[in-house]
């Protein structure tokens, strides 16, 4: 398979999708057919990436690919082009996976709605979009793939009109968002009007050169844009609404897949158009970003009585981790970030699935209405801890792994940096990742552990299609946990190098010497050093904990730990000690757990309370503000 | 930041520990500590005070009649009674005694029984007096007949107490107050202030003490 | 054959020597002198040091009730899982010179290890289904949440002292933390270091779960918490799991600030003129010996008389307590080590 | 060997639970006093437990009142074999002055077989020691004859 044969895959990948969307409208009627067509869809694109993988991450190659192959004439690129580096593929091939995953759980899951074929058109539509932004070379075909999934979203999160909110969510997801993609097209035009070009590399060729105020514009502009897409801080609430609504395979792409193609973005914008990121002032804005929607939406998780929106917050504040070690511009914290963002997508994803199983068998995500659902649904209860450790970063899993990386990344940067800043962004995010723990432990003794509420006697396990779905993602959470050097070696590292090798880039699309001509200053390409000062090996971490479990499980069974006496609970003796009285229903409220935590804060909830309205012209006005003062601190600070 | 008993810990850690040490150390009870219950029996006289004023009502007895008396077998039950030893103060015959002996634990419900036993005469049945047509002529013609043979006549005729333990009223001293028969607890006497007449229903009477006790002139003998 | 001697090699190290038998007989001791040490300061007599064994191994004797609310697998596996992570977390700690893995973690990773056991202990009460569990491990998780911001302070600063003494920036690893010490002194000595030292001495009580902080398990108000619903050997495992995360926190305390105490041992037996071989397993054994004892003393200091004097805390106060006093004091270090003082 | 240390063990470490049947708290002080420095029950191994799942002996102190009959009952089931129920005061062995009242359920004997009885309108605390120390005797035995 040469390069040449190659080429043509970013592009297949893409199409595959659109196709099956169109199919599946013709045909969708017939149960068999629709399904069949949405999954050949979504695993023919994730093959296509993975075919990608060995040529473009581990050979270093990068595609660009010409469509109605109008090459570059006179040194000016003319036709949309398609380019893939190590970077992009990254983020195509795990968005292809979480795609594929949300396709098989979405089959049994979507089983009792109506109007299925819809679905899966906006599904793979949705999909589509996505997977067009992050292959493509060109800025106005982000765009336009920007505006295709922001659509297809909004739809999707109101595809269940009858539950309540869905509706408003939508509409309150579908103003933000457009302001977000008309400020990502106004940033276009005026970066057109500027470089007569929209030819990604072209622009990073020539943008260094020319940064003037029309260009710093465009960069306040093209930022709020892909925030808003990232639902970084002042749009967060955007995706509380939106999660709570939508179902629960279109929460795994809005959170696991779509808030990646914002950081993709900013990614793009940051490193490759400006190549501001040796500025001190866009490090500072990407991390003072990153850690404040670290910390706000950790915060509001633990204030929320809904799993879903519990969740929907906790994406955001894993988005804010992976921003910050974006924004540090070292090479160990751009792999940190990149490698939490793809960890982030496999336990976010799982979770979701999680929330998913549970409304699909109780009808509800409301935490007070919920309770020991472990004895009813064992195997979800298992793959919801999973997820659930690996959130939170507990050793073995691989939250742990990639938050460790960006604790290191963060006090490396302050120490070489000198500025405390740094420091206060370590502190800030190892006491986010605590407080990650403290809103989990509250939804697992509010939904599976604790007492079984009356109504929900008759809960059954989730049907195998969703356990299925669930149980790649935990292999997927175990797997990238258990092994970080193989990761970061064969995943992340390509990736960031590329992101150091915008020459490289450049030179890919527009011919070999371009980049050292149109550039006076060539772009650094530098090898990225990746130390780490820290030495963690899980393996063998593992075998010892192993070993001991073993070594204990043994005396515990000789010690005939097992005979244990169990009975029903007409017997007085099995049940529960309520102090004498007899059983009755009572369940520690999940709003009244962290009862000395929230009290010390009470001041900074209430604050935090008022401030989330949840009218959709605050947040509209937000957006706005977010945008003036992007402007302002692009013409004075920049 | 103060920490209030910081010396107190301090240097008890060093000083000796204030504990006595019981299981190994024997420890005396106080001097009048009420403990377990000791029965006489012999001085026991059956007038059941006792069981009337426990207020646990711990104290049982049984009578089985034989021929020299009724054997009266009396139970104290220590898991029953709250020590506050008002039994030992009513009794006026000393029967019931509370010892120092605080070791009151039992694995089986008898060990708490105090019992005792003892044989009640009864009292020298003779004719049954007839009723007293005249208040007085009775209480003066009963007594001397009884009493004559043992003692000697003293210089005032002087009133020998029965000898079956029943109340002898001295009719010269006896004012007729009525605080006697108010304070019968078996309601055994009647006296009329004004017909001056002190009479005793010998069956009612259990030969308690309490009228002897109680009356101002001392003038009733038992 | 090397490969087999190797695995023997490991297997002693986690059964025998800094592994399960170790923690086992230390931690239970230590718990002894504990609970002895707080008698003895209330002028009682107080249990016999080996208490915490009879009370071990009646628990194991004890029939094992398991609710009919509660999930049985998570109910049993909990406290299994809480004691295997405190012993290998065990393993991580040097003792001086003598480092049994400890090229594999560093201290932000023991940072983390030191969730598991409180998990294993907030998972068991969830699993077993009842109300005090409940409210008892939302204060636990209260707790982990107060201990876990001074002590990330206190593990930054010795981070950065230690690190920048070496010229690399930071260093996390404890074994260059301690060879560190053994060259430059203990760390204790440094003047930047003595509020961190101050700060972590009040982090044991509440990580462990001690007195003054123990509002997660008061067995007055809500029947022990997360226990509330054990009995038998899982209880037996709790109490173990509670009594060698004593041992493990003021091991880590003697490391992370008495590493030099290692290098004065060495001298010590080269005074007594031994070497060779000899000399070797002298110093070992009174390596160990100098870490029991730091570890009785520390235990004393910063657990039995705050014990013997203070009253429990509620769970805001000591939320409150921990994230003004105790993050003050670790902040004051982490600038001084932070300016290079 | 491991029985034989287990037996062992049982005796030397009883853990208490204290069941106020509607006492006059005459008995629960004078249960706590024996816990004090001056007769100090931890040096034999004593400890008030907060739970029935941890206890193994139950101290049952009151006349146990018609409203805490069942609760009390409750209770003692749900405190895990080996245990013992010691009896504290004359109230719950016979309903001491309150006996015949309506609101009694009559003494605890009559629902549970109470191994040791502790007589005494408050029995003194070396009293109370020995019922105890009596109470972790038949404990052991009690864990001799277990499987």
């Amino acid at each position: 398979m040469n390069m040449l044969s190659l080429q043509h895959f970013p592009i297949y990948s893409v199409m595959v999708l659109f196709l099956g969307a169109f199919l599946v409208v013709v045909f969708g009627h017939n149960k068999v057919v629709r399904h069949s067509i949405a999954l050949l869809a979504t695993c023919a694109s994730m093959l296509f990436m993975m075919a990608l993988i060995k040529p473009v991450m581990l050979d270093g190659g990068i595609i660009a690919y010409w469509m109605g192959n109008r090459v570059p004439a006179g040194g000016y690129a003319i036709g949309i082009a398609m380019e893939v580096d190590a970077m992009s593929l990254f983020f195509g091939v795990l968005i292809s996976t979480a795609v594929f995953v949300a396709c098989i759980y979405s089959i049994q899951y979507m089983s009792h709605d109506d109007n299925v074929p819809q679905y899966y058109t906006l599904f793979l539509m949705l999909a589509g979009g996505v997977m067009g932004m992050v292959l493509t070379g060109d800025l106005f075909n982000m765009f336009i793939m920007v505006e295709i999934l922001t659509f297809a979203a909004v739809a999707l999160t109101a595809f269940r009109n009858t539950v309540t909110g869905a509706l408003e969510a939508a509409f309150k997801y579908l103003v933000v968002g457009s302001i977000g993609s008309t400020c990502i097209l106004a940033g276009t035009i005026v970066l057109y009007a500027q470089m007569h070009t929209l030819n990604l590399a072209q622009l990073s060729a020539l943008i260094p050169d020319h940064f003037t105020t029309a260009t710093k514009l465009a960069f306040a502009l093209l930022y709020i844009g892909f925030s808003t897409k990232a639902f970084l801080v002042p749009f967060h609430p955007l995706a509380a609404d939106a999660h709570g609504a939508a179902p629960a395979s279109i929460s795994l792409i809005i959170s696991g897949v779509l808030t990646k193609c914002g950081i993709y973005g900013i990614i793009r914008l940051t490193y490759f158009l400006f190549q501001s990121m040796n500025l001190g002032t866009t490090q500072f804005l990407l991390v003072f970003v990153g850690s404040v929607s670290m910390f706000v939406c950790v915060t509001m998780a633990l204030a929320q009585h809904d799993f879903k929106r519990l969740l929907a917050f906790h994406s955001i504040s894993q988005i804010g981790y992976v921003l910050t070690a974006v924004g540090l511009s070292t090479a160990l914290g751009l792999s940190a970030g990149v490698y939490h963002a793809m960890n982030h997508t496999i336990f976010k994803g799982l979770l979701f699935l999680a929330a998913g199983a549970v409304l699909h068998e109780t009808g509800t995500t409301d935490l007070g209405k919920l309770g020991g659902l472990s004895k009813k649904m064992p195997h979800t209860t298992v793959l919801f801890l999973i997820g659930a450790a690996a959130i939170s970063g507990i050793p073995p899993f691989n939250g742990f792994a990639s938050k460790w990386m960006i604790y290191q990344a963060t006090y490396q940067k302050a120490v070489e940096s000198g500025n405390i800043g740094f420091l206060l962004v370590t502190i800030v995010a190892l006491v986010t990742s605590t407080l990650t723990l403290a809103s989990f432990v509250k939804v697992t003794q509010s939904v599976f552990f604790g007492q079984l509420p009356k109504e929900l006697e008759n809960v059954k396990e989730v049907p195998f299609g969703m356990r299925f779905a669930m149980g790649i993602l935990a292999l997927l959470c175990i797997a990238t946990g258990l092994f970080p050097n193989l990761v970061t070696r064969y995943l992340t590292e390509p990736a960031a190098t590329a992101v150091f090798h915008v020459g490289a880039y450049i030179n890919a699309a527009m011919g070999s010497g371009y980049a050292e001509t149109a550039m006076i200053n060539p772009p650094l390409a530098a090898e990225p050093a990746f130390i780490e000062s820290g030495i963690w090996s899980p393996i063998s971490w593992l075998c010892l904990l192993m070993i001991a479990l073993l070594a204990i499980t043994v005396v515990a069974l000789s010690g005939k730990y097992d005979k244990v006496s169990l009975g029903d609970v007409s017997d007085t003796k099995y049940q529960l000690f309520y102090g004498g009285e007899a059983n009755f229903a009572s369940q520690v409220g999940s709003d009244d757990m962290f009862w000395g935590f929230k009290y010390n804060w009470r001041h900074y909830f209430s604050f935090m309370h008022e401030l989330h309205s949840g009218v959709v012209n605050d947040y509209a006005l937000w957006a706005v503000v977010a945008l003036a003062l992007a402007i302002l601190y692009a013409f004075i600070v920049m | 930041m103060d920490f209030p008993f910081l010396k107190e810990a301090v240097n008890g850690l060093f000083s000796k520990s204030s504990c006595d040490m019981y299981p190994v150390k024997p420890a005396e009870a106080a001097p009048r500590y009420r403990g377990r219950i000791v029965y006489h029996p012999d001085k026991c006289i059956n007038c059941m005070m006792c069981e009337r004023v426990c207020s646990g009502n711990a104290i049982t007895h049984t009578i089985e009649k034989t021929e020299e008396g009724d054997r009266v077998t009396r139970t104290f039950y220590l898991g029953s009674c709250t020590f506050c030893a008002t039994c030992a103060d009513f009794c006026n015959h000393g029967a019931i005694e509370f010892t120092g002996d605080y070791h009151m634990v039992a694995t089986k419900e008898e060990d708490l029984m105090v019992t005792g036993t003892f044989i009640k005469k009864p009292p020298v049945k003779k004719a049954a007096p007839p009723k007293p047509a005249a208040p007085a002529a009775p209480k003066a013609e009963e007594k001397p007949e009884v009493k004559a043979e043992e003692k000697p006549a003293e210089a005032a005729p002087a009133i020998q107490p029965r000898d079956d333990g029943k109340p002898v009223q001295d009719a010269s001293k006896c004012v007729y107050c009525t605080i006697c028969a108010r304070k019968c607890p078996a309601g055994a006497l009647t006296v009329d202030r004004a017909a001056k007449t002190w009479t005793l229903d010998e069956d009612l009477c259990v030969g308690c003490g309490t009228c002897a006790e109680a009356c101002p002139k001392k003038c009733i003998i038992i | 054959m090397t490969l087999i001697l190797e695995a023997l090699r490991y297997l002693v190290y986690v059964l025998i020597f800094p592994g399960f038998l170790f923690c086992f007989l230390t931690g239970l001791l230590l718990c002894g002198i504990d609970r002895k040490l707080v008698a003895r300061m209330q002028k009682r007599v107080g249990p016999p040091i080996l208490q915490p064994f009879y009370d071990f191994f009646k628990l194991c004797g004890k029939e094992t009730i398991i609710p009919a609310a509660a999930s049985k697998t998570t109910f049993l596996l909990a406290p299994l899982v809480g004691l295997a992570a405190l012993v290998v977390i065990q393993l991580f700690i040097p003792v001086f010179r003598f480092s049994a893995f400890s090229n594999v973690a560093d201290i932000i990773v023991i940072l983390y290890l030191l969730l598991i056991p409180a998990l294993s202990v907030i998972l068991g009460g969830a699993a077993s289904g009842s109300p005090y569990a409940g409210v008892g491990l939302s204060r636990e998780m209260v707790t982990i949440l107060s201990c876990e911001l001074p002590l990330v302070l206190v593990l930054l600063a010795v981070g950065k002292t230690v690190g920048q003494a070496l010229g690399l920036g930071l260093c996390f690893s404890l074994t260059r933390i301690v060879e560190y010490q053994m060259e430059y002194g203990s760390l204790i000595l440094k003047l930047s270091m003595l509020p961190a030292a101050a700060a972590f001495l009040l982090i044991i009580p509440g990580e462990t779960g001690n007195h003054p902080f123990d509002a997660a398990e008061a067995e007055t108000e809500i029947c022990e918490g997360p226990l509330a619903e054990y009995s038998g050997a899982p209880l037996g495992v709790y109490k173990l799991s509670h009594a060698i995360k004593i041992l493990t926190m003021t091991s880590l305390f003697v490391a992370l600030f008495f590493g030099g105490v290692g290098r004065g041992l060495e001298n010590l037996v080269m005074l007594l003129g031994v070497t060779g071989g000899l000399a070797g397993a002298l110093i070992f054994l009174l390596e160990i010996l100098v870490l029991f004892l730091f570890c009785v003393v520390l235990t004393f200091l910063c657990i039995s008389v705050v014990h013997a004097v203070t009253a429990r805390l509620r769970i805001e106060q000591l939320f409150k307590y921990y994230w003004t006093v105790v993050t003050g004091l670790a902040l004051i270090s982490l600038v001084l080590a932070w300016y290079g003082l | 060997m491991f029985k034989k240390l287990i037996k062992e063990s049982t005796g030397k470490s009883p853990w208490l639970f204290h069941i106020n049947a509607g006492s006059c708290n005459g008995c629960d002080i004078e249960l706590v006093s024996v816990l004090t420095p001056r007769y100090d029950a931890e040096r034999l191994g004593f400890q008030l437990t907060g739970s029935p799942r941890h206890a193994d002996i139950v101290v049952v102190t009151g006349p146990v009142t018609a409203q805490s009959l069942d609760r009390v009952l409750r209770t003692i089931s749900q405190v895990p074999e080996p245990r013992c129920i010691v009896t504290m005061g004359s109230c719950p062995q016979s309903g001491n002055v309150f006996r015949g009242s309506y609101a009694i359920a009559g003494p605890l004997s009559k629902y549970v077989h109470v191994d040791v009885d502790v007589a005494g309108c408050t029995p003194k605390p070396e009293a109370v020691i020995d019922g105890l120390v009596l109470a972790t005797k038949i404990l052991e035995e009690k864990r001799g004859q277990m499987k």
